[in-house]
């Protein structure tokens, strides 16, 4: 095992003329919470797509575990090799109870490999993690937001993802939320395990992340702690200059 | 076209005719003459043969008394009775020009297929001559051209000789000289075939064809040679023509489809709404558009002429009400569930052609084809350019102009525009999508409603006339990618032009079929059309 | 999704059809019996449930809405036409019709062997598989979904009518085919045929309810389900989502071809006017009506819209496309959930768990949303 | 089609509310009691909605109208005759349907209807299976004989050939060359296959001919019509289009071929299925010339005819039909001779069992509006008729160009197949 999760290398992405990425790299260790802040637009969410397989990049390679380029393999394959995302909005199966989300999220065929008691043994304790053990039975179309969020997480968190990607999981949540979600993600930290935060809260990436890159107009501005953020120049000019 | 085997038999027929009446001076026997209009097919047809060549060789009294007999016979306006026959309405008695009444037995002859060629031909030799018009001469000798074989000799130079105006008097010696393939004199010959080189069509390359089996091609190099010149000169005629021909026909497909679909196209890519009741709502301009004509027959007869032009307002505001008040009343509550919405506007669609059925009937609606959708201009080779489907082309180009004018001018246009990019947002900086979801919806109808009108001189116009449109026109929208007006129209310039070529070779359905095939292949390979905007895909 | 044993309304239609099926041959003779062609119409009506189920399994359960079904349902009927002429050709000697106005002196080659059932059954069977298997490949590979979806499956019907249309295709042109008199070495037509038939036709019908109440009450019905709500969501958690479109759209063109063949022998005819995109749309009509996503809905609203027609069409021929319109308005604005919708106050209202499965509903959730 | 009435629609919904109350028990209500004695029942299939419908719906109409005669004159056998309606919607199997439906629970004693051989042919087993007895108004293509069907109007060989003799004659045009331009079904398909079979029969070579087929309710004949002028002048003799598109295909081909400057005179159009109600919406005064034939015109001479034509433009206003009073066309003067027809033979058999209606049929005669004596032999169910040749004329009618001597044998089964 390498400890380096995704290694992202001079990666691309135009629409049409406008490059949303624009030769990026950078690393993700494992063991560590990584939190992608910027600006709208500044591509944050176009780079969790490339890593899940959904956009693919004009230039440019991003390798798993030191060793696989998964820039060419299909969403499902990238999923299967250990790579989970939390979408930006709360992307959850309305028809489905809770309990089959996390069924579906936690072990990946038409037909279940997990024996019964096995799967719910793991359903339970994946919505004790996430805090949906009351709401089990209920359709994810009747939650209201922050348990879609925590849904979605407990979904994904099923299988046990070496990478985890979490796109702005705290949006539209109230700060009791927030707050338990930000311990929530301090709680999943492994260090087989590489979490990757875009978000926009800042205090909440101050909980949570690590380190934290800094993204504007599809680049690299900054790449460091959250203090160093803070007092960063360019930064400050980039969220405040205009 | 041709009616090839009249003019021997006639020739011969006018040969013996003019031999019996030799000379101008002989007087025509009128009395035989209507007696043998009113009698049997054969005794018409000899009536005929007379008057053409009182046409061509007789007086001036004789041809100016003959001049009405042919068109009254065409019209069915000769009444045949037992003391001769009565002309027209003027009641006049058709040998004596005295004013009489018909007996009350009195019996228009119908005249049969052959006779009414020959027919024809005597009223346009008639015409030349004696009409003081220069326009009703100028289409008798139209009428003359269709058959140059069978003109009697003299009559165009008599014609020529007598004609005032210049330009018809060029016209006419041009046609003699055309008419002059067969006569003796080889110089006459010569140019004839260069004359016939200058109007290229099948039927004169196989009237060259012919030529190289005389004897004279052989023996004569000059002869050989013009015939050759000529021939290659059609040839290369017909293909221009051919090509022509292909380009217009498939412009002409091409304006419908776009017009049939440049409604859709804005409704579904501001929407994301299929609306089937699309074609309907294009029938519905055809119906009022016949409103409009029926009404200005009852109130402003003079302009009759103009409905098409008049009914242009009416038909786009009537189907665009209709329009706005179907998304008032069901699509408003549909954006979320598109395939919904495409149910009920089959139920619509469903309604409106019943509707229609119940209110109007079954029939076919009558129109009246003012002159400037009838009729065409043959151009070249066998191509002809007829002035319906110009009126469609060009209400095509202007209805394009002034979609894209108000796409890209007006406000509403700007508000669709941003609309249709991204609806949250400009719902965010305060564009009222509601708002501009139903004029759009308005603006599409009503669209369709123009539809329905350019295509009431081209169809029939009945309840059922929109189902033929609406798979076509998706297709064209799909094609051309949501929301693009200019994907709309290579679509639609596309889709008509391969349908036109692949038509003649393989048929009518073989081209639809190919042609549909080729979309649903394409659009497998490129599911956003020919003209996309791309963007972060979810 | 409500277990099987507690979901009431499909019992009661189980046990209905059941009923039907057994009661109709013990019947038949009697004075009890249902008249021959009230017999026929129970048969057709069973035939159209079941190309109702075909469509609500991809529609209602998987989110893509096909306008073409038409085309798999002709196929069932074209091969059992197919079958049943070459059989009565065999056996009583009669010539079809196309063969004579065309000017044919034979079959044309691709007939052979289709006096055989079970070889007239297995070209079906492949030929559904064939094409749909193509045709889903590919569409589901590009991601084409939703609305285009619709329009494209809807072209497809369509060019196939326009080929079937073509007398030179060798499948009977625009006559189709007619004029069936032996199926199975017995005698169409008869009392005791049209009986059978008709069970025939019930008995699958139920026998494909059950199964389909099976598979979406399944694991596999659960991942259909959030391939319908939120696809890439669930490719992005490792399933092959093509795969799963790809098998329900096969299964799902499979029945549609078994409903055709349990159609044409009852009706007697075939002609490419089941393959016109207004039939195709009919059937998400029924659908729609029915109940969209939940099977005893489909059966049902197939059964009432069919049922309606069949007496609508002589007894006020005038009124029935206004009465089929209106009802369509209705239930797209005010039951979005067809007449389930009406259902779910007498079924479901007494039981305590299906009060999530009714709110469901009442809400209208489960479209694509793409 | 009836006004849209506010009692028909609560029937209407009335009925809807019952279908929707019980959708499994409801076509019991269809068995309705089988009377023996009141009315005697006739089933009329013809569309009123539909492709079909122009053409079709008005012999609804036309079949009531005769009923109503009939009725007045004191019925069949004592009893009143009663027509009911339906309406098959121009889709083919829903003929067969409806005719079970008439046929098993009506109990209908004949049925009139069907227009394109397609919905006939969909009939016929029907029909056949049922022993019912179906009277086709239109012309066809012959071939078929059952015993089932009586076949009112006239097959090819006394019909179609007639007037393609006309064409080639001197008399006609001398006619050389065919094009031959037909829908693509079983009636132009078998006539064309007859038609080449008689030309091959007189030495014409196969080079003389072209044939071509549109689909059904196809409009855009641009392309064709060019097809159609190359093809004349290549040369070679007369050429004429044999027409056998039907339905809205026959307006818009004479609409483009018109525009494209063609005239009679050039190349005249045999239209075989063209009615006065074709040329409905057409500026006419361009297609003077072009023919159609059919067993009766319009403005066929004669007493009879002018009572029917008086009796339907009466019809028409009493009634509120909406089709006009001043057109008649010939199917529906065949299915006004089919429904006398029919009460003629019951009458004679005295009786409404088929069998016995049909053992009748020998030596009938009505005098039809054509102004022909119309019979049957007995020998098999056509009814023998004359034969007009129309010339299209500028009052979107047709003027009678030739008419037969008297009415030809019917020849069910062409020799030139």
């Amino acid at each position: 095992m390498s400890l380096t999760a995704l290694l992202v290398d001079g990666l691309t992405v135009r629409f049409g003329s406008f490059r949303a990425i624009d030769d990026l790299s950078l690393a993700i260790d494992y063991g560590e919470v990584r939190a992608v802040i910027g600006p709208n637009g500044a591509g944050k969410t176009t780079l969790l797509d490339v890593i899940s397989g959904i956009t693919r990049p004009k230039q440019g390679r991003v390798l798993f575990d030191g060793a696989h380029d998964i820039t060419r393999w299909s969403e499902s394959a990238i999923a299967r090799a250990g790579l989970r995302r939390k979408f930006q909005k709360p992307s959850v199966f309305e028809g489905l109870t809770v309990r089959q989300h996390i069924a579906i999220g936690a072990d990946v065929g038409f037909r279940s490999r997990l024996d019964a008691p096995a799967l719910e043994d793991r359903i339970s304790e994946v919505l004790e993690t996430v805090g949906l053990t009351e709401q089990g039975e209920r359709l994810a179309g009747e939650l209201g937001h922050g348990h879609k969020q925590w849904l979605e997480i407990g979904m994904v968190l099923a299988s046990d993802p070496r990478v985890l990607m979490l796109d702005e999981p705290v949006a539209g949540l109230t700060d009791e939320e927030t707050e338990r979600t930000a311990r929530l993600v301090r709680a999943l930290v492994r260090p087989d395990r590489a979490i990757v935060v875009v978000e926009h809260d800042m205090d909440f990436v101050e909980r949570i992340a690590d380190r934290v890159t800094v993204l504007h107009e599809g680049r690299t501005l900054f790449e460091g702690s959250m203090d160093k953020v803070r007092a960063d120049k360019a930064v400050v000019e980039v969220y405040l200059g205009r | 076209m041709t009616f090839r085997h009249l003019p021997t038999f006639l020739a011969g027929l006018l040969v013996s005719a003019v031999l019996a009446t030799p000379g101008a001076a002989a007087a025509l026997d009128r009395a035989a003459v209507v007696a043998g209009l009113c009698g049997n097919a054969g005794q018409m047809f000899e009536a005929a043969a007379a008057l053409t060549a009182t046409a061509a060789t007789g007086s001036d009294e004789d041809r100016a008394w003959a001049l009405a007999l042919p068109r009254a016979l065409i019209e069915k306006t000769l009444a045949c009775d037992a003391a001769g026959a009565v002309l027209g309405n003027g009641r006049l008695d058709a040998v004596s020009r005295v004013v009489r009444e018909p007996a009350p037995d009195a019996r228009a002859p119908v005249l049969s297929l052959k006779n009414r060629a020959v027919f024809e031909q005597a009223d346009a030799a008639l015409a030349l001559r004696s009409t003081p018009d220069a326009g009703a001469r100028a289409a008798a000798l139209r009428m003359l051209e269709r058959r140059p074989a069978t003109i009697p000799e003299g009559l165009l130079d008599a014609a020529a000789a007598r004609e005032s105006d210049p330009a018809l008097k060029a016209q006419i010696e041009g046609l003699a000289q055309t008419a002059a393939l067969n006569a003796s004199d080889p110089t006459a010959r010569l140019r004839a075939i260069g004359r016939i080189a200058e109007n290229p069509s099948r039927r004169a390359l196989a009237q060259m064809a012919e030529l190289t089996r005389d004897p004279a091609y052989a023996t004569n190099a000059d002869f050989r040679a013009a015939i050759d010149a000529a021939t290659r000169r059609i040839e290369r005629g017909i293909a221009i023509g051919d090509v022509l021909a292909a380009l217009y026909n498939g412009l002409s497909f091409a304006s419908i489809l776009f017009m049939a679909a440049i409604g859709l196209a804005i409704i579904f890519g501001l929407m994301g709404v299929i609306n089937l009741a699309q074609g309907e709502l294009i029938m519905i301009g055809a119906y009022v558009t016949w409103m409009v004509q029926q009404g200005l027959r009852a109130v402003a007869p003079a302009l009759l002429d103009w409905y098409l032009i008049l009914a242009i307002p009416v038909a786009f505001v009537v189907t665009a009400a209709i329009g706005i008040a179907l998304e008032a009343l069901l699509l408003r509550h549909l954006y979320k569930r598109p395939l919904m919405s495409l149910l009920a506007t089959w139920a619509v669609s469903l309604f409106l052609v019943n509707l229609v059925r119940v209110v109007f009937g079954t029939q076919n609606m009558q129109f009246e084809t003012p002159f400037y959708v009838s009729g065409g201009v043959p151009v070249i080779g066998d191509f002809i350019f007829t002035w319906n489907r110009m009126f469609a082309i060009a209400f095509a180009v202007v209805t394009l102009a002034l979609t894209w004018a108000i796409v890209r001018k007006t406000p509403l246009g700007l508000n669709i525009r941003a609309v249709t990019q991204n609806r949250d947002m400009a719902a965010c900086i305060g564009i009222p999508t509601r708002s501009v979801d139903r004029m759009a919806f308005g603006l599409g109808s009503g669209l369709a409603g123009l539809a329905g009108l350019a295509l009431s001189p081209i169809y029939s116009v009945n309840p059922q006339m929109g189902q033929n449109f609406i798979i076509d026109s998706f297709m064209v929208v799909v094609l051309g990618g949501v929301g693009t007006i200019a994907g709309t129209v290579v679509a639609a310039l596309g889709i008509g032009q391969i349908n036109v070529l692949i038509e003649p070779l393989w048929g009518a359905v073989a081209a639809k079929v190919i042609v549909l095939l080729m979309i649903i292949a394409f659009l497998q390979w490129r599911p956003e059309g020919l003209f996309a905007v791309k963007g972060r895909r979810k | 999704m409500t277990p099987i044993t507690r979901d009431r309304p499909f019992l009661l239609l189980v046990a209905l059809l059941v009923m039907l099926s057994v009661a109709m041959p013990l019947l038949s003779g009697t004075g009890l019996a249902p008249s021959r062609y009230l017999t026929n119409a129970i048969g057709q009506l069973a035939a159209f449930a079941v190309l109702a189920l075909s469509l609500d399994l991809i529609w209602g359960y998987l989110g893509i809405l096909s306008l073409g079904h038409g085309l798999f349902f002709a196929i069932g009927g074209y091969v059992v036409a197919m079958y049943l002429l070459k059989h009565s050709f065999v056996v009583t000697g009669t010539v079809p019709d196309f063969l004579q106005f065309m000017g044919w002196k034979e079959f044309p080659f691709y007939w052979a062997g289709f006096e055989f059932f079970p070889y007239a059954f297995g070209v079906a069977v492949a030929v559904t598989l064939l094409i749909s298997g193509v045709f889903g490949y590919v569409s589901f590979r590009s991601r084409v979904g939703g609305v285009y979806f619709a329009i494209i499956t809807q072209a497809l019907v369509y060019v196939a009518m326009l080929l079937m249309f073509r007398n030179d295709t060798g499948f009977g042109g625009n006559n189709g085919m007619t004029g069936f008199s032996v199926i199975l070495g017995w005698p169409m037509g008869t009392s005791g045929m049209i009986t059978a038939l008709a069970v025939a036709s019930l008995v699958t019908l139920a026998l494909v309810l059950v199964g389909c109440r099976w598979l979406v009450g399944s694991r596999f019905g659960a991942l259909m389900l959030a391939t319908r709500d939120d696809e890439t969501r669930l490719r992005t958690l490792g399933y092959e989502t093509l795969r799963l479109k790809l098998i329900v759209w096969c299964l799902s063109a499979l029945l549609a071809m078994l409903a055709g063949m349990l159609y044409v022998p009852q009706v007697g005819i075939i002609n490419p006017r089941v393959l016109s995109p207004e039939l195709s749309l009919e059937i998400a009509v029924w659908v729609a009506i029915g109940g969209r996503g939940h099977l005893v809905g489909a059966v049902i609203g197939a059964l009432l819209v069919n049922a309606l027609k069949f007496w609508l069409s002589s007894a006020a021929p005038d009124v029935w496309p206004f009465i089929l319109s209106g009802l369509i308005v209705l239930v797209v604005l005010v039951f979005p959930n067809g007449l389930m919708d009406l259902a779910k106050f007498r079924l479901a209202r007494p039981m305590g768990p299906k009060r999530m499965e009714t709110k469901r509903m009442a809400r209208g959730i489960g479209e694509a949303r793409s | 089609m009836v006004k849209f009435t506010r009692r028909s629609f609560l029937q209407a919904s009335g009925v809807a509310a019952a279908g929707l109350a019980s959708p499994i028990g409801m076509p019991a209500l269809l068995r309705s009691a089988q009377a023996q004695s009141g009315p005697v029942k006739l089933g009329c299939l013809f569309s009123s909605s539909g492709t079909m419908a122009n053409l079709e719906g008005r012999l609804n109409y036309v079949v009531k109208m005769a009923a109503d005669e009939i009725n007045a004159k004191g019925g069949v056998n004592g009893r009143t005759i009663d027509v009911l309606v339906s309406d098959p919607a121009s889709d083919w199997p829903l003929y067969a349907q409806t005719a079970k439906q008439m046929l098993q629970q009506e109990k209908v004693s004949a049925l009139f209807g069907c227009w394109t051989s397609v919905s006939r042919k969909t009939v016929l087993p029907v029909v056949e299976q049922e022993k019912g007895l179906l009277y086709y108004p239109l012309h066809f293509e012959g071939d078929e004989n059952s015993k089932n069907v009586v076949y009112v109007n006239s097959p090819p060989a006394s019909s179609v050939l007639p007037a393609v003799d006309y064409l080639m004659s001197e008399e006609g045009v001398s006619a050389k060359r065919f094009f031959m331009l037909g829908s693509d079904y079983v009636w132009p398909r078998t006539i064309n296959k007859q038609l080449k079979g008689y030309w091959k029969s007189k030495g014409i070579p196969e080079s003389a001919w072209k044939e071509e087929y549109v689909p059904f309710g196809f409009s855009n004949f641009q392309t064709l019509v060019n097809q159609i002028r190359a093809f004349a002048d290549q040369g070679g003799g007369q050429p004429v289009v044999v027409l056998t598109v039907v339905g809205n295909s026959i307006p818009d081909f004479m609409r483009e071929f018109a525009n494209q400057g063609i005239l009679a005179t050039d190349i005249p159009v045999l239209g075989l299925d063209m009615v006065e109600a074709d040329l409905e919406g057409l500026d006419t005064s361009k297609l003077v010339g072009h023919l159609n034939c059919w067993a009766y015109l319009q403005n066929a001479k004669g007493p009879a005819n002018e009572t029917f034509l008086k009796n339907w433009a009466g019809y028409v206003t009493a009634k509120n039909v909406p089709f006009k009073g001043d057109v008649s066309i010939d199917p529906m003067v065949s299915a006004y001779d089919s429904v006398h027809l029919w009460a003629m033979a019951a009458q004679k058999a005295g009786s409404f069992e088929v069998p016995e209606v049909s053992k009748a049929f020998a030596g009938l005669t009505f005098d039809c509006p054509s102004g022909y004596k119309i019979a049957m032999t007995g020998e098999n169910n056509y009814v023998s008729r004359g034969v007009f040749i129309g010339s299209v004329n500028d009052k979107q009618g047709f003027d009678i160009l030739w008419q037969s001597k008297d009415t030809p044998k019917p020849v069910p089964f062409s020799p030139y197949g």
